[in-house]
């Protein structure tokens, strides 16, 4: 069957040059970097390169760069991390409706030990208000987290501002405040400086830069601190024990270099083929909302709902014609809720339910947009045949006066 | 995929879906829950469900539920069709998620509803 | 240089076979197990695959194998996971002194929190003793772990009669007590199963198996209950949060059926060759010291100690001849520290200093081996010809009467 | 590497390993925290070093620096061996870590005290 891949916020293919600069590193180069030796050195040195890369691509140093296991690990040592640290300070935690689950489980855990947590709201547009992150700080607040880019609906959040906030918190005394933010989804697919941004805590995951799953990194600003979270050896400075899994690290220096040098061309690659497909859907299918603002977005994700039909559904009629896409919920199944996400934006259970993600890759071609055009408008019309909502709708349509 | 073949082809290609202009029995459900929504409609000719068909909103099992529920009722006769069980439904569908059962207990409460409602 | 690498229980070269089963899950296999559609599902399978092949490996159901990111996250997850779990129950751990550097850093940090953690001696053989075990457990131990194998002199504990204790405690009534074992230098070296050694929670590691860094797992025994650590994300059963490593577990899943399959003819060869490597050394070198008791051990350590000279010395003089060992001070390099695994049999800080770990593996060959057996004696020669404490022994041997 | 090519070729091929017989001067100190030894023994003639001779115990750094403190000494006065200084040391193998550098200062310990016990 043909198959197209809309998924690219879930996980990204691997990029062939990323496999080719790992391969060595699992067969000849197999030492363990914390081995005095031979093997042991060639293993450090590859790590610190890699280090160095994904340092370079958020303008970071490279000692500011702690390598983990991926970018659910990441939001755990940094929020966990600096709330542990801080303990003593303050127990107020700034972040928003829109978050990451692994953001919004890490809050809700450290709620259930004592923690207050104030979750910003964000408007029709997905986006959060710097005024409410104003509103919000306390002399006991020592984290906010906002994420960069949304996962959901791409919208991009005002960091930089919320940093030149949080400085002047600082500045003005509160010491012990700290800004972090999720950039997960931002990395190779925007400009991500953490100097322009002014936070102190970046998480970043490999999988979504095309390189191998399992593999992530927290940026630590210098004088930022951080209660470890997994102990044990003297790896990372101290800051998270275990062997370092030296070939994706290697893999995810060279997909941060990549991404460094090619990312103008793929941000206008995917906001080229994105922008087609956004009118092509507009064209052919009724009844449909965009979702989050069109413009302060990743050029990478189309979020829409349509009305009288169920995520899941469209997901599974694009999936048996061979299209890959994600819904809301397609991260927690298991729950009946709509996207928190998308309600957050104020739309109706509805529309909520009805959201589908269609998110472009760099290897997503012209051809493949074409081909989803034709497949989703069968897909959604076979749906609505069957939806009592949509029958409701056609016949009331039917009968109104013109 | 964590649903069946069987229950994607009900899915792709859904069975005796839309509504019957001379019903004899209606129903329409819904799960406070979830909001998923189930109709029925029925014709009832001696004793017998000549025809049936559902419309559906909702996660995929509730659709697939409905097209399997609309399969088996034609030819039963009525009593035969209110003795249809959740099980029975899920077992045509090739099996159901346990966190899925739910839809097949939408389309067994809306056939009795239906049934209830049979006009005489 | 000619390179022989005898350092397998630092970390091992991956398997070509292992490399192979996993080059797929990096290219077209890429999805997110977490997704709906064909890409995620084919991934989920493939980590349900793996996950039924680590079980094979060790006698466990599929369902009680966690995946995670390594050994260490699995000591961390298992220690912590219980004792934050269990933390109304009691605050009592037992450990032993020779525990690897990450189940010595998490009891520290649970120590430090408030947690009572008894360390038990081994004795010259480097084993610990059923009856310390016994003299130790009080009404309010929640945990007893100790590792199964060593990770310096390859001494194996009495898991298994721990285990048969920890049960009779628990038929007695105490409910709360839990029985931990890192196994991560055991599997793939040793026969290792769950059942037999009644053990509710093992940690695992892929990097010691012929696979790649980056992926471990916990055995946690249905019924057993933690604490998650890295949360966000229902993967993994709500025990840990994170996309899964597809393709490293794929490789450790590999590893773990190639190690079942071919356990014996790994052990007969390892024991082949690590028995002529030291009756080759015992032949060439004087004043040496055997560690650790010569049967109760795994096949593929030799742990040695040179009379008069230092360990890390030693390391860099062979390295240099291209033979890669190490010594118990290159896991926690920056300490001035003598082995504290070394010092527990009793030996002096001198012979501590002096040891030296030959660790060989599935690849090493008798041919390596001989060559090891002439390097060495010249390596411990030249740093005996600078020792002050050698020439001082053997001025001392010149003057002895006979 | 953590240690430069220079360092290794000097623990590979120390510079004057032994003890002179007909030393002038001589000092074995030890560093008491890790239990490195240094031992050196001194030929003095005219006011110049005309030998010098290392034997070390320890971490590779303590090797080292005996090896290249032995090296530079030949041919020194009196008063320019005084004042060899650690960076000197360290200088002439291409760098230490910093946790390594106490290697340095046991080698211009052991210099100082073999000077102070030289024999007139
Ligand atoms: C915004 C965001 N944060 C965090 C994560 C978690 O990263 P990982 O999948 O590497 O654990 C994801 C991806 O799932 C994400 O989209
Ligand atoms: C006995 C033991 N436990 C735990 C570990 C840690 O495992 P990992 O290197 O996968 O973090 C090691 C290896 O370093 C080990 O030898």
């Amino acid at each position: 069957m043909r198959r197209v891949y809309l998924d690219n916020s879930a996980t990204t293919p691997v990029d062939p040059r990323v496999v080719e600069a790992m391969m060595p590193y699992l067969f000849e180069r197999f030492g363990n970097p914390s081995s005095v030796h031979f093997y042991g050195q060639e293993a450090r040195s590859a790590v610190d390169r890699a280090r160095r890369e994904v340092a370079a691509l958020v303008g970071a140093r490279a000692g500011e760069v702690v390598f983990l296991s991926g970018g659910t690990e990441a939001n755990n040592l940094a929020i966990r991390g600096v709330c542990e640290q801080q303990r003593e300070r303050g127990r107020h935690i700034i972040t928003t409706a829109i978050e990451h689950s692994s953001v919004r489980a890490i809050c809700d855990a450290l709620e259930r030990r004592g923690w207050e947590v104030t979750r910003l709201p964000v408007y029709e547009d997905g986006i959060v208000r710097l005024e409410d992150v104003r509103a919000a700080l306390r002399d006991d607040t020592v984290l906010v987290s906002v994420m960069l880019a949304n996962n959901e609906i791409g919208t991009i959040q005002p960091v930089a501002d919320i940093g030149a906030l949080v400085r002047e918190r600082r500045a003005a005394g509160q010491k012990h405040l700290w800004l972090h933010t999720d950039a997960v989804q931002a990395i190779g697919r925007m400009r991500t400086d953490v100097e322009e941004l002014g936070c102190d805590l970046m998480s970043m995951s490999a999988h979504k830069l095309y390189a191998p799953k399992g593999a992530g990194a927290l940026y630590v600003r210098r004088g930022t601190r951080l209660a470890p979270q997994n102990v044990g050896g003297h790896q990372e400075r101290e800051r998270r024990g275990g062997t370092e899994a030296v070939p994706l690290l290697v893999a995810f220096g060279e997909a941060a270099r990549l991404a460094r040098l090619e990312l103008d061309e793929r941000i206008e690659h995917l906001r080229h083929l994105r922008d087609r497909f956004e009118a092509g859907v507009a064209d052919s299918v009724s009844d449909i909302v965009f979702n989050g603002d069109r413009v302060r977005r990743l050029p990478n994700i189309s979020n829409i709902s349509f009305r009288y039909i169920e995520g899941e559904g469209l997901l599974i009629n694009l999936d048996m014609q061979g299209v890959a896409v994600s819904t809301g919920s397609a991260c927690s199944s298991g729950s009946l809720e709509p996207s928190p996400v998308i309600r957050a934006l104020g739309r109706d259970d509805e529309l909520a339910r009805g959201s589908i993600r269609f998110s472009l890759g760099r290897d997503t071609t012209d051809e493949e947009v074409a081909y989803v055009l034709e497949a989703l408008p069968r897909a959604v019309e076979n749906l609505r045949r069957l939806s009592p909502l949509y029958q409701k709708a056609q016949a009331e349509r039917a009968c109104a006066p013109v | 995929m964590p649903y069946s073949e069987l229950f994607k082809d009900h899915l792709a290609n859904p069975r005796n879906a839309g509504e019957l202009a001379d019903a004899d029995a209606v129903a329409e459900q819904s799960n406070p829950v979830c909001g998923d929504r189930l109709k029925l409609s029925l014709r009832i000719r001696g004793g017998r469900v000549e025809a049936a068909r559902f419309l559906a909103y909702g996660c995929p099992p509730t659709l697939a539920c409905g097209s399997a529920l609309a399969e088996m009722l034609g030819g039963l006769t009525v009593e035969e069709a209110r003795q249809i069980t959740r099980a029975e439904i899920v077992g045509a569908l090739g099996g159901l998620p346990s966190r899925k059962q739910h839809a097949a207990a939408l389309a067994v409460e809306t056939l009795r509803e239906a049934l209830k409602n049979q006009r005489h």
